[in-house]
């Protein structure tokens, strides 16, 4: 069974069709990489997967699910989770506290206004655990106010991985990083075991390229190219689109 | 963050029980009624302030409706009284008065947050303002609905000033002591990540809308409360207690105070109370005063008395010993 | 620029008051020398406000001329603005009967104010004269601590009625006033007398207190051959311009508000005419007014009209109390009713005596408004002798009968 | 050398915290035209929005003809000579297309050689927009908005023009009349920074050349010099 | 019968009145994006002004028509301080926009009953408007009748600036893309001052209009802030065409509610404006912001 199936999926905002009969079809474990250009829809396609905006038209399932009505907060509870290329991270608290929001959007406990959050250790290990994972559980309770560009893209991959997702949305989580953060992040993601299943979206094709097997060219909200990396490297179209042949 | 007192644990206690020494013991050292009675209206005030800051604070939804809420339940009590039900059920039925009306409020205001919010629930407040004022029928407009006597809970009367400056007490403390919990659970977490990224916490898997939903229920119970304490506190309810300005007026407490905090609706609240009461004795321009003191706070201490002191506080005491904390920035954006 | 006496300035002008001006913790009262406290509640914002300004100005008026002495104490005085809000009322009380102990409370001005604290002030046992309607605090409700010697809602309203139904020859009548206590008593009493000489009251229109523009409230008046407006403070001037402005020319019939001379001097030709009934005349000519209206004149710079007269009355009322009371005012229910029992000829109203209730008995004179040497004044037309809250009503039938209101008489079609 | 037209000397430039230019130095010749190119994300709009004026710089120097305007603010740099077609064009949506052009009127400086734009000679240059000047600008066409919001940069009279990717989203045919523009703007003695993603299209009608790859200058090079070198060019543009 | 040409005509003067103060809150509201509760306190200062020069209270007298005018540019002047030292240090925080604004209006409430006191001032009729016009057994007031000209002839004067000039064309420019505004060198923050203080005069210049017939009184600012909300939030805001005919709606609510449904005029007030919240946040001619 596929991890991801999308097809034949359309949005336009207005007169403009952003997203023009997207099929996408993504097997368990693999990692996907979507390219193109500025504007060609990628975000836009991410947003209609995760939910946080109604396709036209299309389904889009998740493991045999239908999802494609499942409102988007329902999403991560079947195993979904995202991470945003606008860091969106709650800027107030601690590292710690971010994942732990993480770990409890997704706990029954989320609803209960009397216990003292902060005390319950199960949280807090786990999260410790999530932040291990990105290499920042040295710095967990620092306030968030005080950690650099590249740490705060890496606590939106703890909050992800903290989630337990079987598959994995990251949108450009290379964007704005020096190199020595991209490395950093880089070997994050390959960390990450093969049970779960990675989109990502990159326009940073040097670190991008090296991590995906798959790889989707979308451009003017179509997808124009998809196959293995070589393929889609070789591709005539990829380097019209890239290089204006 | 929701960290109230960020010195030490020992520190803290200290001062909680100085400060419930002090609250428990006003009647024995200040001298007249005149004064007991300021400080009754500065808790029930208190908690109002803290009911708003529920929504102001933590859910940073801004309500300029909340006098209108405050009003209904004000006005339920009277006219249960008025038509002769006890004070146990005159208070039950202002309990579920305030909270329904609340739930309606949220369903209809819970549209749109910032400014639309901010405009919903004022049109809201607006409307409970013209029924009270002109439903003659029902409030007996600008006339006012008497309330005759105060309940006597377990035989001790209320209506002896000093009486009902400790029920006041006990319900403030009883509704601080709730904030508090709140503020620390996993809920209020919950609340305060809506606040702060809805977007994000929706991703995460949270249920945005009801997650609000039910803030404005806990903030429009601790607004029927003092509502309850105030309406038996001047034994009389008139549209007045309804309008733009009174709804401004508990918006300036949390604000001056400092939203989000469980000090600053506590500060604020008393700030103007004796502002109100009080400096109102000895300078004719308090009005003037306190618009001064509004403006002030927005434009120079943005994030209100409290924090904004205690800043200044870390900042006399610890002389930088960190570096400055870089702005706490929670949205970035990449070219 | 409204000449007003803010409460700071008054105390600096006093000598007793002067050290009052600071915060004080009461200290601990000499008997002797103790100075007689008195408080006023009164209104200095909002549409009330006209009236509210000119009650502290009786107020002052009187204590000036008393050189600050009642029977040898000294009068430290205390003036508080309600707002004109029944929750600002009830503040204020509380600030003069708790913090600054009064003796003797003058004021508040409105019904809806009175209604607010009456049961607080029974509570606390001060004295209270207010000019303020609320019928029931002097009928079915007496309160043992309050005194009115200007007149209940509906006491002028009482004679208006009847000349207008007797001497005006007016058969049908549409009534206007303020949606609040003060005026659907005035308008309960109207009615009541004038239906009873055989006119009738056609409908019964209630603006809000607070009201930008009288139209709509204008439009509905027809099919009637007079209007009976009982608007108070200011809003008679602006009732009178839209009633004028929408080309209505029914004789206009009012009360002791509506035609207030204090109004007299920012009036327009709108008033021109109208008739109305008040407790105190500017032009009665006895010693205490001519006295009166000259030391307004003076100081202020204004003629009194109903609400300084009121107050200067209430004022002189507590003063001779005081002195029938030797003096003393420990025991404020001896207090009170030795202010009940004052029997006053030289007042600025003439003749003045209370009921068992503690509401006055009083000349209540009919005017009307005409223009004198580019002035516009009140002209009495005719003086009803001794009038009482009960009219020429049994007062067991009268108190048998519901309280004066909104639906009260109701209007019969 | 004659001073340059436009010049970034070190500059780094943030947004928020994410540092988005690195010490990135290049100058533009005056008369010239350079083209500047770059991944998405490498930097290249960001480089306009700084000499525009929209992003303050936090290090580093901005000159405009000899003069630095570093900390002025865009209306500053504006009355300095410095126009920006904006990456996405960027027109007044509600006004109409004589309005756009009208607000954005200045006068040309008192040495200016060539005779001053207005709305005359824009329309002279754009019939079509003349056509539509009483059409709201957000009824037009990408393409017209494109003539529109290279017509509103000249109502300014500029003497250094940026162009952000001013064939971004348009059909091959508007992309040649775009160009064809540009070429004539040159000719015009105008100073031009022209950034783009395709560089075919930058080849033929700029002098120099910067590559940007996130966010620091790679190469700085002539486009003959660069039609040779399809490695470098990959390396720095490709997908590879 | 007269009762409703009455009531129909007086709906169609009070929202003229209305337009004259929703129109600049609309401006100031639809352009700048502030939501300015100042705008009750300024049409009240305006009223104040303006009516203190007709009566001669500040030692010279003029005129009904340049006392106008002249408190109008008296009130714009201080709304030009206001947004130049306060609402400026905020730009984009609504909340804080709203809490000063307000702070603000206290202040402005409490400095008028310190100079004017308590008590209501009547401003007469300007000369040669006293009368009547007559029609059909129904009266109308002259001034009232003169009160529907100037609303129009504002609302012409504003849409010919703002739809007609450069100037106009400015401000809609640096509300449409403030970045890309200064960009073609336009000052755009000097425009907003401009545009408040502009926003600030007509508020003023309603109320000296509206004194013949409101006359003026410590709360009056209370009363007109939520008029003026309820015209802006019902036309949408920024739009003049919006302002016009919210005004004339707001007027026949607020007239024959006040006169058919006296127990609810206020619900039925209040209620179109919750329900064009709801419904359609923008306004009935708003554009949507997102």
């Amino acid at each position: 069974m596929s991890a991801l199936t999308i097809s034949g999926l359309n949005k336009s905002f207005g007169g403009l069709h952003v997203t023009r009969s997207v099929d996408l079809d993504i097997q368990p474990g693999e990692r996907r990489l979507i390219l193109g250009p500025n504007g060609a829809g990628k975000t836009t396609l991410f947003n209609l997967i995760t939910g946080e905006l109604t396709p036209d038209t299309g389904t889009i399932k998740l493991f045999g699910q239908d999802i494609t009505k499942v409102p988007s907060r329902d999403r991560p509870h079947l195993g979904m989770a995202r991470t945003y290329q606008i860091i969106t991270l709650f800027g107030k608290d601690t590292i710690i506290h971010n994942v732990r929001l993480a770990l409890l959007g997704l706990s029954p406990m989320r609803w209960n206004p009397w216990t003292n959050l902060r005390r319950d250790d199960r949280f807090t290990e786990t999260g410790h655990k999530a932040l291990a994972r990105v290499g920042l559980s040295h710095i967990a309770d620092r306030p968030l106010s005080q950690t650099s560009y590249g740490e705060r893209r890496r606590v939106e991959i703890a909050m992800a991985l903290a989630q337990e997702p079987k598959i994995l949305l990251l949108d450009e989580p290379f964007a704005g990083l020096s190199i020595d953060e991209r490395r950093d992040v880089h070997k994050c993601l390959m960390a990450i075991p093969r049970d779960v299943t990675i989109v990502m979206i990159e326009h940073n094709m040097d670190v991008a390229l090296e991590f995906a097997e798959h790889i989707t060219l979308l451009h003017f909200g179509e997808v124009i190219v998809e196959g293995s990396r070589a393929e889609v490297v070789a591709d005539p179209r990829t380097r019209e689109v890239y290089l204006g042949h | 963050m929701s960290e109230i007192f960020s010195a030490d644990n020992r520190l803290r206690f200290i001062a909680l029980a100085i400060a419930l020494a002090v609250l428990v013991s006003l009647p024995f050292w200040v001298s007249g009624i005149y004064y007991i009675n300021v400080g009754s209206q500065i808790l029930f005030f208190a908690v109002f302030a803290l009911g708003l800051n529920i929504l102001v604070g933590y859910a940073g939804l801004v309500s300029l409706g909340h006098a209108g809420l405050f009003g209904i339940s004000a006005y339920a009590t009277a006219y249960m009284l008025q038509h002769g039900f006890g004070h146990t059920s005159a208070i039950m039925m202002a309990l579920v008065v305030g909270v329904a009306s609340m739930a309606l409020f949220a369903v209809l205001s819970l549209r749109s947050s910032g400014i639309g919010f901010i405009m919903i629930t004022l049109a809201l407040g607006q409307i409970l303002w013209g029924l009270a004022y002109r439903w003659i029928s029902v409030t007996d407009g600008d006339n006012g609905i008497p309330v005759r006597g105060r309940p006597a809970p377990f035989g001790y009367s209320l209506t002896d000033p000093v009486h009902f400056y400790y029920a006041s007490l006990i319900v403030f403390i009883v509704a601080v002591a709730m904030v508090f919990i709140f503020v620390r659970s996993p809920f209020g977490a919950a609340l305060m990540g809506t606040r702060d990224q809805p977007r994000r916490m929706n991703a995460l898997g949270y249920h945005v809308w009801m997650i609000r939903f039910y803030a404005c229920l806990f903030s429009g119970l601790l607004t029927a409360v003092s509502a309850i304490l105030f309406v038996y506190y001047t034994n009389f309810i008139s549209p007045q207690t309804l309008s733009l300005t009174a709804s401004a007026e508990v918006l300036l407490m949390v604000i001056s105070g400092g939203p989000g905090t469980l000090l600053g609706p506590i500060v604020g609240a008393t700030l103007v109370v004796v502002i109100k009461t009080v400096v109102s004795g000895f300078i004719e321009r308090w009005n003037f005063l306190l618009g001064a003191i509004f403006v002030a706070i927005v434009i120079l201490m943005p994030e209100g008395i409290v924090p904004g002191s205690a800043r200044l506080w870390r900042l006399v005491t610890r002389k930088r010993t960190a570096a400055p904390p870089a702005p706490a920035a929670t949205t970035e954006r990449t070219p | 620029m409204s000449r007003k006496v803010t409460r700071r300035k008054f105390m600096a002008a006093t000598a007793a008051g002067a050290a009052l001006a600071t915060f004080k913790f009461p200290a601990p009262a000499i008997a002797q020398a103790a100075p007689f406290k008195l408080g006023l509640l009164t209104v200095k914002t909002g549409p009330l406000a006209q009236g509210g300004i000119q009650m502290e100005q009786g107020v002052l008026t009187y204590l000036k001329e008393k050189n600050n002495t009642f029977g040898g104490r000294k009068v430290e005085f205390f003036s508080a603005d309600t707002g004109g809000s029944p929750a600002g009322t009830k503040t204020k009380v509380q600030e003069l009967v708790e913090r600054d102990k009064v003796d003797a409370i003058l004021g508040p001005l409105a019904a809806f104010e009175l209604l607010a604290i009456t049961d607080y002030i029974a509570q606390n046992k001060t004295p209270m004269l207010s000019l303020a309607g609320a019928e029931d605090i002097t009928q079915r409700r007496p309160n043992p601590y309050f005194l009115r010697p200007s007149a209940t809602s509906a006491q002028a309203m009482h004679p208006m009625a009847d000349f207008a139904a007797k001497e005006l020859k007016l058969k049908r009548i549409v009534t206007v006033s303020e949606d609040f206590a003060f005026g659907h008593e005035q308008m309960g009493g109207f009615q009541e007398t004038f239906e009873n000489a055989g006119g009738k009251v056609v409908a019964k229109i209630w603006p809000p207190l607070v009201t930008p523009d009288y139209t709509p409230f204008v439009a509905q008046i027809a099919d009637c051959d007079g209007v009976c407006q009982g608007f108070a403070g200011s809003n008679p001037l602006r009732f009178m311009k839209t009633y004028a402005s929408a080309g209505l020319k029914y004789p206009v019939v009012s009360g002791e508000t509506g035609g207030d001379d204090a109004l007299l001097r920012i009036m327009g030709d709108e008033f021109l005419g109208m008739y109305s009934c008040c407790p105190y005349t500017l032009d009665l000519a006895n010693d205490s007014n001519k006295r009166f209206v000259a030391a307004m004149q003076k100081d202020f710079g204004v003629d009194p009209g109903f609400y300084a007269a009121g107050l200067y009355v209430a004022t002189q009322v507590v003063d001779e109390g005081l002195k029938l009371n030797g003096g003393k005012s420990d025991d404020r229910a001896a207090l009170t009713k030795a202010m009940r029992s004052v029997k006053l000829k030289d007042t600025p109203r003439g003749d003045l005596s209370f009921d068992q209730y503690g509401n006055v008995i009083g000349d209540f004179f009919i005017r009307q408004v005409a223009k004198e040497g580019g002035k516009y004044v009140n002209k009495t037309l005719k003086t009803y002798k001794n009038v009482s809250q009960f009219w020429t009503y049994d007062e067991k039938a009268f108190l048998a009968r519901p309280v004066y209101s909104r639906n009260y008489p109701p209007v019969k079609s | 050398m004659a001073t340059s037209a436009l010049r970034l000397e070190n500059v780094d430039a943030f947004y928020g915290d994410s540092h988005v230019l690195q010490n990135v130095s290049f100058e533009l010749g005056e008369a010239r035209m350079l083209g500047l190119l770059g991944r998405n994300g490498a930097g290249k709009s960001t480089c306009m929005n700084v000499g525009m004026g929209l992003l303050s710089a936090r290090r580093g120097e901005v000159s405009v003809f000899g003069e630095p305007v570093t900390k002025l603010s865009p209306e500053m740099i504006a009355a300095r000579g410095v126009a920006l077609v904006p990456q996405g064009r960027r027109i007044f949506r509600s006004l109409t297309v004589r309005e756009n052009l009208i607000v954005a009127a200045r006068k040309p400086d008192a040495g200016s050689k060539h005779a001053p734009w207005t709305i005359d000679t824009v329309f002279a240059m754009f019939p079509r927009l003349k056509e539509r000047s009483n059409q709201m600008a957000a009824h037009l066409s990408g393409g017209e908005q494109q003539m529109l919001a290279i017509g509103r940069a000249l109502m300014g009279n500029p003497r250094v023009l940026l162009m952000d990717e001013p064939s971004e989203g348009l059909a091959p045919q508007i992309v040649a009349e775009v160009m064809t523009t540009i070429r004539k703007l040159k000719e015009s003695g105008l100073s031009i920074v022209l950034v783009e993603q395709n560089p075919n299209l930058v080849f033929d009608v700029a002098d120099d050349i910067v590559i940007l790859n996130t966010g620091g200058v790679a190469v700085v090079s002539t486009p003959a010099a660069l039609r040779q070198d399809d490695a470098l060019l990959r390396q720095h543009l490709g997908v590879f | 019968m007269n009762f409703w040409i009455v009531l129909t005509v007086n709906s169609i003067t009070f929202g003229g009145l209305l337009f004259l103060l929703a129109s600049g809150f609309s401006l100031i509201f639809g352009l700048m994006r502030i939501p300015n509760l100042t705008h009750g306190s300024l049409f009240m200062l305006g009223a104040y002004v303006g009516g203190s020069i007709v009566i001669g209270l500040f030692g010279f007298k003029l005129n009904f028509w340049l006392a106008a005018v002249l408190a109008s540019l008296t009130v714009a002047a201080l709304g030009a301080l206001i947004e130049r030292f306060l609402l400026r240090q905020l730009p984009g925080d609504q909340l804080a926009q709203v809490l000063v604004t307000l702070g603000i209006s206290f202040m402005a409430a409490d400095f008028c009953l310190m100079v004017w006191g308590g008590d209501p001032m009547s401003v007469a009729t300007p000369e040669g408007l006293g009368g009547f016009a007559r029609a059909g057994g129904a009266v109308f007031p002259l001034y009232r009748l003169a009160i529907i000209a100037i609303a129009v002839v504002v609302a012409v004067a504003l849409w010919l600036l703002l739809d007609r000039t450069r100037l106009g064309a400015m401000i809609r420019a640096g509300v449409d893309d403030p970045d890309m505004a200064r960009v073609v060198g336009i000052r755009v923050s000097q425009l907003f001052t401009i545009v408040f203080a502009l926003g600030a005069g007509l508020a003023a210049f309603a109320g000296i209009i509206g004194g013949p017939i409101l006359s003026v009184y410590p709360g009056l600012d209370q009363d007109m802030l939520p008029l003026a909300l309820l015209v802006v939030i019902i036309g949408g805001a920024g739009s003049l065409l919006g302002s016009f005919v919210g005004s004339i709606l707001v007027g026949f609510i607020y007239n024959f509610g006040q006169a058919l449904l006296p127990e609810l005029a206020y619900f039925v007030l209040f209620l179109p404006m919750l329900l064009v919240l709801l419904l359609r946040p923008q306004g009935l001619f708003g554009r949507h912001v997102p």
